[in-house]
């Protein structure tokens, strides 16, 4: 059984049960942790602030006291499109974002971005992010940068990568082990790892044996915005309709029947 | 050959032509791109060779157990532990940010000793030392060893005993320590189970969780332990009931919110008492053998008692109670029979993170309540955990002036009479010191805490500060209550040094851990109790005889015994003897005792009249709100919808607007709020996750130190509430404060 | 002083006059410069785009001067492929207000990107998947066109047509003119169309995003379409402009009316076929996204019905009925504002089609985003615009721009 | 944009667009060479080298 998905492509995703999300935020400290992500010293204007995992506020917008709240995790949903035609991928005149066949991972070359920001346009999930600042860290700080992902420098376009230097790592260690797969554990994102709450599943939705691939058929999985076609590959799981219903837009006469969402899934 | 203008001009031309054509322009613009790829202010991270260091995070009281990834001797990661008892591999947003406290721009970096125009001055840490004694030489001299007090962040691990210690044999017996609602818990142990302990909650193991605002994944208890077992709750389809005005995070991840009016907890506890009892549908075996005062007793003098039963039958009918709470009968009697018909249920309380003591009338109804359903000391309820015993250090020899100084009465009150087993009242530190006339405290130890921020009234506080002649910091930070120093002789952060980590506070978990150092020392810093221990040896005699210890590991490894090795080794023991399984009850009558008086609703200050809203303060995950300043990354997290630009953003439910005449803002505008004790201007959230008439506000902002990255942000809600002193505790039992909120212009 | 440049036959304003024109024109364009100059050294802060407007006015003002230059590439079209010969007599100024618009359009791309100096990566590493490739493939070669077009204007200048070399390499470009516009032609065909393409192929945005054919989505060939309809108008303008400046006639009516007809039915065509298209987009494209039409033009403070009504009927139908009748074009002002609607309307839609876009919310628990622009971003948009205005009036003044000037203002 | 650039592929999309790039820069190209090589031959044949603007000797339009 094992050989079989040894030597298949692999196709990594994330499955985020919202109902064990408590929105604490330690996923976004995570990812600008491990991922030498810049701040500066105001970042209330969300619009200009980089997290690559941003965890998005829900309410089902009703009065007090039928008011809920659902917290959303939002990292690069690294969309497949239809073969590999993710909306950014796409459009990036540089070939400084690519869709990689092997592990489903799309990918952003910072050397190669001349942020002309049209993957941005593009990007239904404004999970891309411009370095509008050169990065600066107050003196000292720059000691805790991470050696395996390269600062960005301004002027160019950021996202989250599915944290890929882990992926390259466990790869290299297991190729110096004489392996040829990566065991499910073996290569975890940053955020996965971090969740106190155990909310997020992270491995390859190919692969029979991983967790993910069970958690993504549950009859309360959805994605984000899956009627454009961007066949992405987080997958969120909730008990409660209206945060399903709020994955995706719907027409009002939709909205009252019971979806379904096979319908809209490629 | 001549040069006129034509051959001049065909010479520039054939140049440019040339030189075009030339590889010189592919090569120049090819360098450039490279340069850009590789900007010399951009850094490029130095790689080497990667490893862990495992330790335990001290951030908070917690105690997770964190693996911090270097590359040759730079952290550059901390990451949770994974199989550690308390938080295996989960780690919480302040431990993730831990490293830019670390290396932050606001570490003290050498001891310092403020000048006379207010400004800084580096110091050796020898000067320091023996300034330090020379101030203690004196006051001691002068036979007024009491002057001395000692604020400490907790009460419990070696540094703070070391501290303890040092008062002691100096001759003070004015040793305080940050309040939280673990206080309130022990007293409310002391007074029903007649147990010396803290409370641990067996979440995990609960299948009926009622919460009475505590913000269970809010920081509550150990954050991450908490998140954990919450998780593990609902996972095996247990029940979260979350009670609170606001639609606070746990609140929206409970299975049923139901806002009640603030500060009526307690009646709430006690109506579903009611609602359970009248029904029959409490614990007979429990409430028969192993309790005292249920049912109508007489005294030794013959006079006969009221019993619980019949106290709360007569006074807290679900009308009166539903009038009181704001929650419908219908909502208290499903509400009682799913708490009633649960097989482990437990019931807790402590608003938000627990930060703040409460009143303890609503802590014994509570607790009241969990005794109802036997959830005493059992799986998925309340346990009395002991007091770690791990330090048993000889009482130090004290001297003449000692033993004079330990016999005056403590400044805050603790432990007369009127409190006896409240262990000490910062809150009245403020009033006792004063603003201006004689302090009785004449110089002042803080380690470990930021009372000059954390402490309500912060602006009393802060004169307070002013007041005293010798304030002595060893925070690690430039933090408000550093700045308000006149030595700093910073500590080493949690990542440079050696430090137990007590068992978490709230977890029915017997771990000890152990901080170990990550990284060397960046700076000229010392550990406090390194600190301590010169300090009392430069003053010789019987307190320097009291500290044998060449140095603080030299005592620590002394006082973890044969622990040492494996708490070395694995980070953390747990100790063989299970917790707290005294199921024996220490009170007069051997039992768990029921109390049927008094509870009493705090009354907050300000009047109704002119103050018609009321100000509670909120915690979140994303906001530290104790000692430690959130590091850049948290703030980073924080929305817009709490903090915009250098505002603060107060949650208002729409209908408070439409309803005040005062008011006319649209969400996000400015406004006035102010209190009896302050103003602030505000920006206005209108939401509908909170009660009308309540304005909510984030703790953990409105910093006045630290970096660009913190100060100025926001306003600190300390600064606009003031302490409610309990009746039953003296600890302050302020849940929040009147307040109005106006248009800027009126 | 300046009199052996200027053209044997015509009249030009004293010299002291002209310098003291450049001057005041110079001064904008000076502060748009430091303005450039600013986002160089800076960075994009000095803007207010941020991550929801990674497009923005840049954006809009290279695809709005792209399409008002469209009258370039469409009137060389119309002159050397279709053969309608009276148009040489605008056609030169058509060339110019085309370069002046082109050249425009990549100094603000060399401003927008963040990071200029690897600009040049879009060619070398070029993705030709994207439609910002073919843009940027198309636009600069078709500006190679113009300059091609342009300089035999230069080279008529009365004394570098003294240089024989000079006279003779302007004399062969004309003889082989109807190549080179041909291929601007094939090149402007598809760059308009690409900029189309830009919005169009952006499927996680439904409010841009058409069907079409083969690669290329409807507002490719709208956005062409447009172009070529509207750029023509913008061509009349800036001729009509220019003639109240100098107080001149200098293009005949019967050639201005000619454009002008030929607009019209472009234009007509092109409301119909835009209309067809929000039709389809609108009851069948975006209902199956889940968007109803209303979703995009309510609940925010600028984005109305309003805006879809200016830009289709009132800059689009009615310039469009104008011009298709002999009396609307006849009459000066009826034409005059017929072009000038023709321009708003194209300017209009390229807004929408880059900054609507970007404002309308798309996850269902977004909010709309609004924008407006910093001094940095209005002073570099207005640079082109001055620095077009200043070769305008060198080369009116220096080069014989239009052929019918003397004829028309005889020099006594 | 050159099969040398590692992103090059042989496919359909490459060899129609990058084909349709070259084609509108060889004419270009090659137009310009024409021209320019045509202008400095005529040049050394001594055509254009009049002083007169009305009118051009070769019947050249160049003035309208």
């Amino acid at each position: 059984m094992k050989k079989e998905h040894e030597h298949k492509a692999k196709k990594y995703g994330m499955v985020i049960d919202l109902d064990k999300c408590t929105g604490c935020g330690a996923c976004m400290v995570a990812c600008m942790a491990e991922n030498n992500v810049p701040f500066r010293a105001d970042e209330t204007d969300k619009l200009l602030s980089i997290t690559w995992m941003r965890v998005y506020k829900l309410t089902n917008a009703m009065p007090f006291p039928k008011t809920e709240i659902c917290y959303l995790p939002r990292p690069c949903m690294h969309c497949e499109g239809s073969h590999g035609h993710s909306p950014c991928v796409s459009v990036c005149p540089a070939t400084a974002t690519d869709y990689s066949e092997a592990t489903g991972i799309v990918s952003q070359i910072y050397t190669r971005c001349f942020g002309c920001r049209y993957c941005m346009a593009a990007c239904p999930y404004h999970a891309r992010y411009f370095n509008w600042w050169d990065p600066v860290w107050p003196e000292g700080m720059e000691k805790y940068l991470s050696p395996n992902v390269s600062p960005r420098m301004r002027g160019i376009v950021e996202k989250c990568s599915f944290c890929f230097h882990r992926y390259q790592l466990a790869m290299e260690k297991a190729h110096y082990e004489g392996r040829h797969g990566l065991e499910e554990d073996e290569y975890q994102t940053s955020c996965t790892q971090a969740c106190p709450a155990g909310a997020i599943t992270f491995g390859d939705l190919n692969n029979p044996h991983h967790a993910v691939y069970k958690l993504k058929k549950s009859e309360n999985a959805f994605r984000l915005l899956e009627r454009l076609g961007t066949n992405p590959k987080v997958y969120y799981t909730s008990s409660r309709k209206w945060v399903r219903q709020a994955g995706d837009n719907y027409l009002r006469d939709e909205k009252d029947n019971v979806i379904d969402k096979s319908k809209f899934r490629n | 050959m001549k040069i006129d203008r034509r051959s001049f001009l065909s010479f520039i031309i054939g140049g440019a032509a040339g030189t075009a054509l030339s590889p010189l322009p592919a090569k120049l613009t090819d360098d450039l791109s490279i340069w850009t790829q590789n900007w010399p202010w951009t850094p490029v991270p130095e790689d080497g060779e990667a490893i862990y260091a495992d330790s335990v995070c001290t951030l908070c009281p917690g105690g997770c157990g964190i693996s911090v990834r270097k590359i040759d001797d730079r952290a550059i990661k901390i990451e949770g532990m994974k199989g550690h008892p308390v938080n295996d591999g989960g780690i919480c947003i302040l431990g993730l940010s831990g490293l830019q406290l670390l290396y932050g721009p606001t570490r003290v970096k050498t001891p310092l000793k403020k000048t006379s125009n207010g400004g800084w001055k580096k110091i050796s840490w020898d000067e320091a030392i023996a300034e330090v004694a020379e101030n203690l030489g004196k006051l001691r001299s002068e036979g007024q060893p009491q002057a001395l007090a000692c604020i400490s962040g907790s009460d419990q691990g070696t540094v703070p005993q070391l501290f303890r210690r040092f008062m002691t044999a100096y001759g003070s017996p004015n040793y305080m320590c940050v309040p939280s609602s673990q206080d309130s818990y022990s007293i409310t142990l002391k007074l029903m189970q007649g147990a010396q302990a803290s409370a641990g909650f067996d979440i995990e193991n609960a299948d009926f969780v009622l919460s009475l605002g505590s913000g269970i994944i809010e920081g509550w208890g150990s954050p991450v332990c908490m998140f954990k077992a919450n998780s593990a709750c609902e996972a095996k389809k247990g029940k979260v009931v979350q009670i609170e005005p606001r639609l606070s995070n746990t609140a929206a991840k409970a299975d049923q919110w139901i806002p009640i009016n603030p500060g009526t907890e307690g009646d709430l506890a006690l109506g579903l008492a009611h609602l359970i009892i009248k029904d029959d549908l409490y614990d007979k075996d429990f409430v028969g053998n192993n309790t005292f005062g249920f049912d109508d007793w007489t005294d030794d003098k013959g006079k006969s008692c009221q019993g619980f039963r019949q106290f709360v039958l007569e006074n807290y009918g679900p009308e009166k109670v539903a009038e009181t709470t704001g929650i419908d009968a219908d909502t208290l009697t499903s509400l009682a029979k799913s708490f009633a018909s649960a097989s482990n249920p437990v019931a807790i309380c402590g608003r938000g993170q627990g930060k703040r003591p409460g009143s303890i009338h609503e802590f014994i109804a509570v607790h009241a309540l969990n005794a109802l359903k036997g959830s005493i000391n059992r799986k998925g309820g309340v346990w009395a955990v002991p007091e770690p015993n791990y330090i048993s250090w000889a009482e130090p020899e004290t001297d003449a002036v000692a033993q004079k100084g330990l016999q005056t009465p403590r400044i805050d009150g603790a432990g007369t009479e009127k409190y006896p087993y409240t262990k000490s009242l910062l809150n009245r530190f403020a009033e006792v010191v004063g603003s201006e006339g004689e302090s009785p405290v004449k110089m002042l130890f803080v380690s470990g805490a930021n009372p000059c921020f954390t402490l309500p009234d912060t602006g009393a506080v802060k004169a307070a500060f002013e007041n005293i002649p010798l304030v002595v910091s060893f925070s690690s930070y430039m933090d408000e209550t550093a700045k308000a120093a006149d030595l700093i002789l910073p500590n080493h952060v949690f990542l440079e040094r050696y430090e137990d980590v007590p068992p978490p506070a709230g977890v029915n978990k017997n771990v000890i851990g152990l901080s170990k150092p990550v990284v060397d020392p960046q700076f000229d810093t010392k550990h406090a109790g390194d600190a301590i221990i010169s300090v009392a040896k430069a003053l010789k005699g019987s307190v320097g005889s009291a500290f044998a210890w060449d140095s603080y590991e030299a005592c620590l490894q002394e006082t973890m015994g044969d622990k040492w090795d494996s708490l070395n080794e694995k980070g953390f023991v747990v100790p063989d003897t299970a917790p707290a399984c005294e199921k024996t009850y220490t009170t007069p009558s051997g039992k768990f005792e029921f109390f049927a008086a008094g509870y009493e609703q705090v009354t907050i200050e300000g009047d109704e009249k002119w103050y018609p809203l009321i100000l509670m303060p909120y915690d979140s995950m994303r906001l530290s709100s104790g000692f430690i300043g959130n590091p850049p990354f948290m703030t980073k997290t924080v929305e817009d919808t709490v903090l915009k630009g250098n505002d603060i953003v107060v949650e208002v439910n729409p209908l408070t607007v439409r309803e005040s005449s005062a008011l006319f803002v649209k969400d996000g505008d400015y406004a006035i709020l102010s209190t009896p004790k302050g103003k602030a201007t505000v920006r206005v959230h209108l939401s509908e996750g909170i009660m009308p008439g309540i304005v909510a506000m984030p703790t953990g902002l409105g910093h006045t130190a630290y970096d660009e990255y913190l100060a100025g942000k926001g306003t600190n809600f300390n600064e606009l509430i003031g302490p409610v002193e309990d009746p039953a505790s003296g600890l302050d039992a302020a849940w929040g404060i009147r307040a109005k909120l106006a248009n800027i212009a009126s | 002083m300046d009199s052996a440049l200027i053209p044997k036959g015509v009249r030009r304003c004293p010299l002291g006059h002209f310098v003291l024109f450049l001057a005041v024109v110079g001064a904008v364009l000076l502060w748009g410069v430091f303005a450039m100059v600013l986002c160089w050294i800076k960075g994009l802060n000095q803007t207010n785009m941020n991550d929801y407007y990674g497009f923005a006015l840049w954006i809009w003002a290279d695809l709005a001067v792209i399409a008002l230059g469209g009258g370039a590439f469409f009137t060389g079209f119309l002159r050397y492929i279709i053969g309608k010969d009276e148009l040489k007599n605008i056609i030169n100024y058509a060339v110019l207000i085309g370069f002046i618009c082109y050249s425009s359009a990549l100094l603000i791309l060399a401003i927008d990107i963040g990071q200029p100096l690897r600009g040049w990566f879009i060619f070398w590493h070029a993705n030709v998947h994207s439609m910002l490739t073919e843009v940027a493939f198309c636009l600069s070669c078709y500006f190679a066109v113009l300059t091609i077009e342009y300089i035999p204007l230069i080279l008529e200048n009365r004394q570098a047509d003294k240089v024989p070399f000079f006279h003779n390499l302007s004399h062969n470009m004309h003889e082989i003119m109807a190549v080179f516009a041909a291929t601007g032609a094939f090149l402007s065909f598809f760059h308009q169309g690409s900029l189309g393409g830009v919005t169009g192929v952006l499927f996680g945005r439904p409010f841009g995003f058409r069907e079409g054919v083969f690669i290329w989505p409807w507002t490719f060939f709208l956005f062409t379409w447009s172009a070529a309809a509207c750029g023509p108008c913008f061509t009349i303008l800036v001729t009509k402009i220019t003639e109240a400046v100098t107080k001149k006639k200098l293009v005949k009516d019967n050639v201005i009316e000619l454009l002008a007809k030929i607009s019209g039915w472009m234009l007509l065509t092109y409301f119909v076929a835009k209309t067809i298209d929000t039709w389809y987009w609108a009851s069948v494209t975006a209902p199956s996204m889940g968007f109803f039409l209303s979703d995009f033009y309510t609940g925010n403070p600028l984005y109305g019905w309003w805006i879809l009504v200016t830009e289709i009927v009132v800059c689009g139908l009615v310039p469009a009925l104008i011009l298709i009748t002999e009396r609307g074009r006849k009459n000066k002002t009826s034409l005059v504002v017929a072009v000038v609607l023709a321009s708003i309307g194209v300017s209009l839609n390229r807004w929408v089609m880059v900054l609507q876009v970007m404002a309308v919310p798309v996850m269902s628990f977004d909010n709309w985003a609004m924008y407006f622009p910093s001094w940095q971003e209005i002073a570099t948009t207005i640079l082109p615009v001055a620095y077009g205005i200043i070769l305008i009036g060198i080369s009116h003044r220096y080069l014989p721009i239009f052929p019918q000037e003397k004829e028309l203002n005889p020099v006594d | 944009m050159f099969p040398f650039i590692f992103e090059w592929i042989w496919d359909m999309s490459h060899i129609v667009f990058m084909g349709g790039l070259w084609y509108a820069l060889n004419i270009i190209g090659i137009g310009m060479t024409y021209c320019i090589i045509k202008a400095v031959v005529d040049t050394y044949q001594g055509k254009g080298g009049h002083h007169h603007d009305e009118a051009c000797e070769c019947g050249c339009d160049n003035h309208h």
